[in-house]
C-alpha cells in the first residue's frame, strides 16, 4: 500500500506525515493522543544516511517528548549493498538505529513497527524487529532472500526449495510465514484505526515472539531451546 | 618435537575452532556447557535440504571463570555453515543472554564468527538474531558487560555485525572482520568496480581490524593470538557501559560527523581518504604497519 | 557439488567390541565444515561399538564400512557410541578425526 | 641438389624489413615503433604460413602483441604456424578462430585446454605435437625454428637491449633461435629508457638481437602462480610431509631437487625449519633446489638450509626478498632475479637428485596423468621433472642408492651399475569430492581416442617413478621385481579408493615386510603428531613476517 494512502486510512488527510526523500518523517495526533512516525518508503535500501536519519527522528522524539509512542513505517529493499557504506561502518550505523529504538522502549515509549510494502533482512532488523512488536499489512512482503537467490546460494534446485517451501516457513518468503514464526505479531486487516488501536493497547513490552511461534507452529524449537538453557544444569 | 613446542609461544585465534577458542580464552578447565554436544539439539530444517547438522548447531554455550571471574560464554564456528544462525544457533545464544540476566555473571563473552543469518533457515534465523540483539541490550542495560570478541577467518557479517555494535566492547585483530554485506554479495549486486571481493587488501581495509580500529568501530584491537584475546576480555570484564540518551547523542554525533568526513568521489582510495581525514598519520602506510604501530594512530 | 544429490545418507554399522570403553565424558572432535567432519564418542550400554553416519556425500557406503572395519581393528572398542556428521570428508580425514577422538577418552 | 644460392633466409629477411620501413614510415625510429603503428607491423613483417613465436610463458605474457595479432587482416596473413610453449590468454586460440594461425606446436594450455579440445575436434587447429618446455626449446633449434618472434620484456634502450625483469623465463631460447636463423624479433615492453636520464638495471636480451621495439599501452600480465596460502594446507599434508621428509629426502640424503606447485610440496617446505631440523636433518638435505621462487620456502631459506635456488621464473611478491637474499637466488648485476626456464629445466633435468610433484590420476603401472577428459593441456616441464635423466654420469649418493636398489641381484644391461633419479608422486588417495587418485585405467587413453593421439598424454611414466607417496604409506617402486609386485606396492598405498581396496592383503604385507610399502608407524611417525602447529608459517603473513617484510604478496593473498 502507498504510504500517503495508508497514512489517511489511518489519520485522516491532514496527516502531516512529510516524505523526505526516502524518510518518512512527521507527528500525528491518533485517538487524540500525540503520535509519532518515522518510516521509509520507495523500497528504501537502508544505508548509514537512512539509518542514522531514522535513529536522530527517534532521539529527538526521546529527548523532547517523553514518553511519547512511535509508529515505524517499514518499507525497504534492505540495507544498501555499497563499499562505502561498509566503509563508513554500516552495521554501527543499524546498530545504533536499534539502540535507539530499544532505548525509547526502556524509557517507556510504546514502540510499533508495520511493514506497510515490503521488508528485506538487514533492511528492517533494527527497525521493526527491534520493536516492541512488529505487524504487518497481509499484502506487505517479506523475506530474506527470494528462491532463485536461495538456490544459487544453497545450490540446491529451485524446484526443490520450492516443494519444500509448502511445508516449512522456515525460508520461503511470505508475511504469512513470519506470522507463524512469531517474527510478525499481526496482520491489520479491514479497519486500519481500529488494529492500530489494538496493536497500541495489546503489543506486548517483552520479547514473546519465540512463544508466539511455538504457538503458531512455524517456529518450534526456538522457546524451547531458550527454555533448556535457563534449565541446564 | 619440544624444542618446537616451545620455539612456538603464540597460538593463532584466527586458526582454533570455536571449541579451541573457549578452551584457550577461559581459565583452564573452567567451562561447563550448556547443551552440549551429546544433546543433541541440532537443526531441524538442513537435513532436508541435503545438509548435514552440526550437534550444537555451529555454537558452544555456557558457563566459565575468567581470570576467576565468572562469566558466560558463547563461540560461533565459523567452518559450520560460515557460522550463520539459524533457529536452534540462535535460540541457543538467547537461552544464554536470558539466563545471564537471571544469574548475573561479570561478564558475557561472544566470541563472535558468522555471515549472519543461515540462509537455509532465512527466516528464523533473521528472527533469531533480532531476539539476539533485544536480549543482549537487556543484558548490558542490567550493567553486565557483553564483549564481543572477533578475529576468525570468516568475520562477523550480517545480523551478527549489527549485534556486535550493540555490545559493551568490541575486540578484534587485525585479521578480523567486521561489517555487514560481504563483499561477495555487494559485487554480485553491484559489479566488481564497486567492490572486487578477490582484491583481500582492499576487503580487509573496508571491514578489517586496522579499519575498525583507527575508525572507532572497535575498543581494542589486538594481535591474532589466543593470549592477546584472553587479555583483552579480562580487560573488559568492568566495561559495562549501558546505553543513555547522553551516550547515544555521542554516538549519533560521531557517525553523523563521520559521513560528512568522507565526499561522495574521491580519488583514490576510500579507507586511506578516510582514515586522512581522521587525521591518522601516515594512512597510507596503515597497510602494511604491525598491530602496535597502528594501535598508535587512532585519532577518535 | 551438482552431481551430489539432495538430501543425506544415513549409515550404521555396528561391531562386537573386545575392549570396553568403560565411563568416559562425550568427546567432539573435528567440525562439519567442507572436507571435514565431526565426531561424536559416547560411552553406551552393551559391548558393541555402534556408528552412526549422516553424510552428505552419497553413495559412498562400501568405502565408509572399509574405514570403519579398519578403525574398529585398530581400536577394537567395546560399550561404545560413535556418531558421525560428515560434509564429504576423505577417508584419510575420517581415519584421523575417530584416532583423534579415541586419542581423547578419558576414564 | 644444384644449389647456388645460400642466402635466401637474409634476402627473406631484408626484404620484410624493407616492408616494414616502407610500411611505417616515420612511425619507426630506428627500432622503436609507435604503439599505434604495431598492427602495421605484423602486416608487414608477417608473411602467410610463417612459424611465429607468441611468447607466452607459464607467467609472463606478451599479452599486447597477442591481441595486436588478433587485429591483422587475415588475408594478408593468415595460415601461420604457432610455435609456443604457454596457451595462456584466450588469444593464444582467437588466432585459430579467424584463421590467422592454422597450425600449434607448444608444451602446456592451462586454463585455455578445455577450448584447445573443442577447436581441434572442430578441425580448426591442426596440433603438431605436445612437448616438454626443454623438447620444445630443443625443437626451436632444429625444425621449428620461428621466422617471427613476438616476446615481452619490461624495458628497452635506444638501441633495442631488453630488460626482462625478474620473468626472463622462455625470452632467451626464443630469441636466440629466432635471431639466428634469420628471423625477426619484435618486443613489446612496459617502459623505454632513454638511456642517459634513465637506463636499464642490466641487459638480459642484446639489441643485435632485437628488431623492433613497441611499448605497450599497459604493462604485461603476471600471474602469482606459485603462491600457497599457508592456511589452507591441512594435517593430512602435512603427514604427508613428514613421511617425504623421513621417509624419502632423509633416507636417501637428497641434496639436490626440484619441487612441483602444491599444497602438499607447500608442507614440505615448511616442514624443514620444524620438524626436519628436528630431526636434525639441516645441512644434510635440500641445499640446492631448481624451483621457482616459492613463498613457502622463505623460512627454510631464513633458518639457513639453501645454499641455492635457481628458478624457471619469478614470483609476483618476492622481488625484494630475492633482492636481499642474493646468496641464494641467481640474481643480475642490478639485483634482481635472473630466471631462465630453459636453463632451469636442464638443471631440474640433470642436476637434481629429486623430483616430488602432485597428479590427477596414478595407474597400476605407476602411469600418472593430469589429463582430464574434454581438455587438452599438455604437462609444460613436469615430463623432464619427472624423468630418469639417461644421460647423467656424474654421481651422488642419493642417486646411487636409488640406483642400487634398481639394479640389485639384476644382470646384464638391466644391472649394469648405475644410479637413477628419485621420481616421487605425492598424493592423497582421495582428492576433493571423493575423486581417486588411484585408477584401474588412466583417463588418458580415453583422450587419446577423442583427439587421436599418437600416444596417450601420461605426465609421467611409471617406468620413471621411483615412490609413490599416500596418506597410506610410501611404495618403493624400485624395489618391486615384477609388474605383480609392482601392482600390490601401488595397490597398498591406494587406501580406499577401489584400486586400494582389491589389494591382495598377503602380498601387501609380504611387501611391507620388505620395506617396499612402509606405513607411517614404520618410518616412526605418529600420525597424530601432523598437526599444523609442525608449519614453520601457517599463514601468508608468517611468510610476510618470517621475511621480515621483504616479501610483499599480492593482494588476494592479503587477509589482514
Amino acid at each position: 500500500m502507498d504510504w500517503n494512502t495508508l497514512a489517511t486510512a489511518l489519520f485522516g488527510a491532514d496527516h502531516g506525515i512529510t516524505q523526505e526523500g526516502d524518510l518518512l518523517r512527521g507527528t500525528v495526533h491518533f485517538d487524540r493522543e500525540p503520535l509519532a512516525v518515522i518510516g521509509t518508503t520507495n523500497h528504501a535500501p537502508i544505508g548509514v544516511r537512512l539509518a542514522l536519519a531514522q535513529a536522530r527522528a527517534v532521539l529527538d522524539t526521546i529527548a523532547q517528548h517523553p514518553g511519547r509512542p512511535m509508529l515505524l513505517l517499514i518499507d525497504t529493499q534492505g540495507q544498501q549493498l555499497r563499499r562505502r557504506d561498509e566503509l563508513l561502518g554500516i552495521n554501527r550505523a543499524m546498530a545504533h538505529l536499534g539502540m535507539a529504538i530499544d532505548l525509547a522502549r526502556r524509557r517507556g515509549h510504546r514502540m510499533l513497527g508495520l511493514v506497510y510494502d515490503q521488508a528485506l533482512s538487514g533492511g528492517f532488523i533494527t527497525s521493526g524487529l527491534i520493536a516492541d512488536a512488529c505487524d504487518a499489512l497481509p499484502e506487505a512482503e517479506i523475506r530474506v532472500m527470494r528462491i532463485p537467490a536461495m538456490a544459487r546460494v544453497t545450490k540446491l534446485p529451485e524446484a526443490t526449495l520450492n516443494a519444500l517451501s509448502q511445508t516449512n516457513p522456515v525460508f520461503a518468503p511470505g508475511v504469512g510465514n513470519y506470522v507463524a514464526m512469531g517474527g510478525v505479531r499481526a496482520l491489520w486487516q479491514g479497519d486500519m484505526p481500529a488494529a492500530l488501536r489494538e496493536a497500541l493497547a495489546n503489543a506486548p513490552v517483552d520479547d514473546r515472539r519465540a512463544l508466539d511461534g511455538q504457538e503458531r507452529g512455524g517456529r518450534r524449537l526456538s522457546a524451547s531451546v531458550v527454555q533448556r538453557v535457563l534449565d541446564a544444569a | 618435537m619440544s624444542a618446537l613446542d616451545t620455539a612456538k609461544v603464540s597460538v593463532s585465534y584466527a586458526e582454533c575452532s570455536a571449541r579451541e577458542r573457549i578452551a584457550r580464552l577461559v581459565d583452564a578447565e573452567s567451562f561447563h556447557e550448556w547443551l552440549p554436544p551429546a544433546e543433541r539439539v541440532t537443526s531441524p530444517h538442513l537435513a532436508q535440504l541435503g545438509v548435514p547438522s552440526a550437534f550444537d548447531d555451529g555454537v558452544a554455550i555456557g558457563r566459565a571463570t575468567l581470570a576467576g571471574r565468572p562469566v558466560f560464554i558463547a563461540a560461533q564456528e565459523g567452518e559450520f555453515m560460515g557460522g550463520g544462525v539459524g533457529e536452534v544457533h540462535g535460540a541457543k545464544l538467547v537461552g544464554l543472554l536470558r539466563r545471564a540476566l537471571r544469574d548475573r555473571p561479570d561478564a558475557v563473552l561472544l566470541l563472535a564468527e558468522s555471515g549472519g543469518v543461515r540462509l537455509h533457515e532465512a527466516n528464523a534465523g533473521l528472527i533469531a538474531v533480532s531476539e539476539v540483539m533485544r536480549a543482549l541490550l537487556d543484558v548490558r542495560a542490567a550493567g553486565i558487560p557483553v564483549v564481543v570478541l572477533i578475529g576468525g577467518a570468516n568475520g562477523c557479517f550480517g545480523g551478527m555485525g549489527i549485534v556486535a555494535r550493540c555490545a559493551d566492547r568490541v575486540v578484534m585483530s587485525d585479521m578480523g572482520r567486521l561489517a555487514m554485506s560481504g563483499p561477495e554479495v555487494i559485487e554480485a549486486s553491484h559489479g566488481v568496480d564497486e567492490f572486487d571481493s578477490r582484491d583481500r587488501a582492499l576487503v580487509w581495509r573496508t571491514t578489517g581490524g586496522k579499519h575498525r580500529w583507527l575508525s572507532g568501530d572497535c575498543d581494542v584491537l589486538v594481535e591474532d593470538d589466543v593470549t592477546a584475546f584472553r587479555d583483552a576480555a579480562i580487560a573488559a570484564l568492568d566495561a559495562s557501559m549501558p546505553v543513555t540518551l547522553a551516550r547515544l547523542e555521542l554516538e549519533h554525533a560521531l557517525l553523523a560527523s563521520r559521513l560528512r568526513l568522507l565526499p561522495e568521489h574521491v580519488a583514490g582510495d576510500e579507507a586511506v581518504a578516510l582514515w586522512a581525514r581522521l587525521g591518522v598519520a601516515d594512512a597510507s602506510r596503515v597497510a602494511e604497519l604491525d598491530v602496535d604501530a597502528v594501535r598508535a594512530l587512532r585519532t577518535v | 557439488m551438482s552431481d551430489i544429490p539432495a538430501g543425506l545418507e544415513a549409515l550404521n554399522y555396528s561391531f562386537a567390541g573386545q575392549r570396553a570403553a568403560g565411563h568416559f565424558a562425550p568427546v567432539l572432535v573435528g567440525v562439519v565444515g567442507s572436507g571435514n567432519l565431526e565426531v561424536l564418542m559416547e560411552p553406551a550400554a552393551g559391548s558393541n561399538c555402534d556408528i552412526h553416519i549422516e553424510t552428505s556425500a552419497r553413495g559412498f557406503g562400501t568405502i565408509w564400512e572399509a574405514v570403519m572395519r579398519d578403525f574398529h581393528q585398530r581400536h577394537p572398542l567395546a560399550g561404545v557410541r560413535v556418531s558421525i556428521n560428515d560434509m564429504g570428508a576423505t577417508p584419510a580425514v575420517v581415519s584421523l578425526r575417530l584416532d583423534q577422538a579415541v586419542s581423547e577418552l578419558t576414564p | 641438389m644444384n644449389r647456388t644460392h645460400w642466402n635466401t633466409k637474409a634476402d627473406n629477411r631484408a626484404a620484410r624489413l624493407a616492408r616494414v620501413a616502407d610500411a611505417l614510415g616515420a612511425r619507426q625510429t630506428g627500432k622503436r615503433v609507435a604503439t599505434d603503428a604495431i598492427v602495421a607491423l605484423l602486416e608487414a613483417a608477417l608473411e602467410p604460413g610463417d612459424r611465429v613465436c607468441l611468447e607466452g610463458n607459464n607467467q609472463k605474457q606478451a599479452d599486447f602483441l597477442a591481441q595486436s595479432l588478433m587485429q591483422v587482416n587475415p588475408e594478408r596473413v593468415h595460415g601461420l604456424h604457432m610455435v609456443q610453449s604457454v596457451l595462456a590468454l584466450p588469444e593464444h586460440l582467437d588466432v585459430f578462430e579467424n584463421g590467422i594461425a592454422s597450425r600449434l606446436d607448444f608444451s602446456f594450455s592451462g586454463p585455455q585446454g578445455a577450448h584447445l579440445a573443442k577447436l581441434v575436434s572442430a578441425n580448426r587447429i591442426e596440433i603438431g605435437a605436445i612437448h616438454t618446455y626443454l623438447e620444445l626449446f630443443a625443437r626451436y633449434f632444429v625444425d621449428l625454428t620461428p621466422k617471427v618472434a613476438l616476446v615481452a620484456a619490461h624495458a628497452a634502450d635506444a638501441q633495442g637491449n631488453l630488460y626482462t625483469g625478474p620473468n626472463t623465463e622462455d625470452t632467451p631460447a626464443i630469441v636466440e633461435a629466432t635471431a639466428f636463423s634469420g628471423g625477426i624479433v619484435i618486443a613489446q615492453v612496459n617502459e623505454w629508457v632513454d638511456g642517459t636520464t634513465t637506463t636499464l638495471p642490466r641487459v638480459d636480451i642484446p639489441a643485435d638481437w632485437v628488431d623492433f621495439v613497441v611499448v605497450a599501452p599497459r604493462p604485461n600480465f603476471i600471474e602469482p602462480l606459485f603462491t600457497r596460502d599457508p592456511a589452507q594446507i591441512i594435517e593430512i599434508q602435512v603427514l604427508m610431509a613428514m613421511m617425504a621428509i623421513k621417509g624419502i629426502y632423509a633416507e636417501y640424503g637428497v641434496q639436490r631437487l626440484n619441487h612441483g606447485i602444491g599444497f602438499d610440496t607447500a608442507a614440505i617446505e615448511l616442514l624443514l625449519p620444524t620438524y626436519g631440523e628436528s630431526l636434525g636433518l639441516k645441512g644434510k638435505i635440500c641445499k640446492h633446489w631448481a624451483l621457482n621462487p616459492h613463498p613457502a620456502l622463505i623460512p627454510a631459506i631464513e633458518a639457513g638450509w639453501v645454499e641455492s635456488v635457481h628458478s624457471f621464473g619469478s614470483e609476483l611478491g618476492m622481488e625484494e626478498y630475492i633482492r636481499a637474499r642474493s646468496d641464494v637466488f641467481f640474481t643480475g648485476r642490478d639485483g634482481s632475479l635472473r630466471s631462465n626456464r630453459a636453463f632451469c629445466q636442464a638443471a631440474g633435468h640433470y642436476a637434481c637428485d629429486l623430483f616430488i610433484g602432485s597428479t590427477l590420476q596414478i595407474d597400476l603401472d605407476g602411469n600418472s596423468s593430469t589429463a582430464t577428459l574434454g581438455r587438452i593441456a599438455g604437462f609444460g616441464g613436469a615430463p623432464n621433472m619427472g624423468a630418469d635423466a639417461r644421460g647423467r654420469r656424474h654421481a651422488s649418493p642419493a642417486w646411487l642408492k636409488a640406483g642400487r636398489e634398481a639394479r640389485a641381484g639384476r644382470s646384464g644391461a638391466a644391472g649394469t651399475p648405475r644410479g637413477q633419479k628419485l621420481v616421487v608422486q605425492m598424493v592423497e588417495t582421495f582428492r576433493e569430492h571423493m575423486q581417486p587418485a588411484f585408477v584401474e585405467r588412466l583417463d588418458a587413453w580415453t583422450l587419446q581416442e577423442q583427439a587421436n593421439m599418437a600416444v596417450p598424454p601420461i605426465m609421467i611414466y611409471g617406468e620413471d617413478v621411483t615412490h609413490i607417496l599416500t596418506e597410506e604409506g610410501i611404495a618403493n617402486l624400485l624395489l618391486c621385481r615384477s609388474d605383480a609386485e609392482r601392482e600390490q606396492a601401488i595397490r597398498g598405498v591406494a587406501g580406499y579408493t577401489a584400486v586400494g581396496l582389491a589389494r591382495d592383503r598377503r602380498m601387501v604385507e609380504n611387501l611391507r615386510d620388505r620395506g617396499v610399502i612402509r606405513r607411517p608407524q614404520d618410518i616412526g611417525i605418529d600420525a597424530r603428531e601432523a598437526t599444523r602447529n609442525l608449519l614453520a608459517a601457517r599463514s601468508v603473513r608468517d611468510l610476510v613476517r618470517a621475511s621480515g617484510g621483504l616479501y610483499n604478496p599480492p593482494m588476494r593473498f592479503r587477509h589482514w
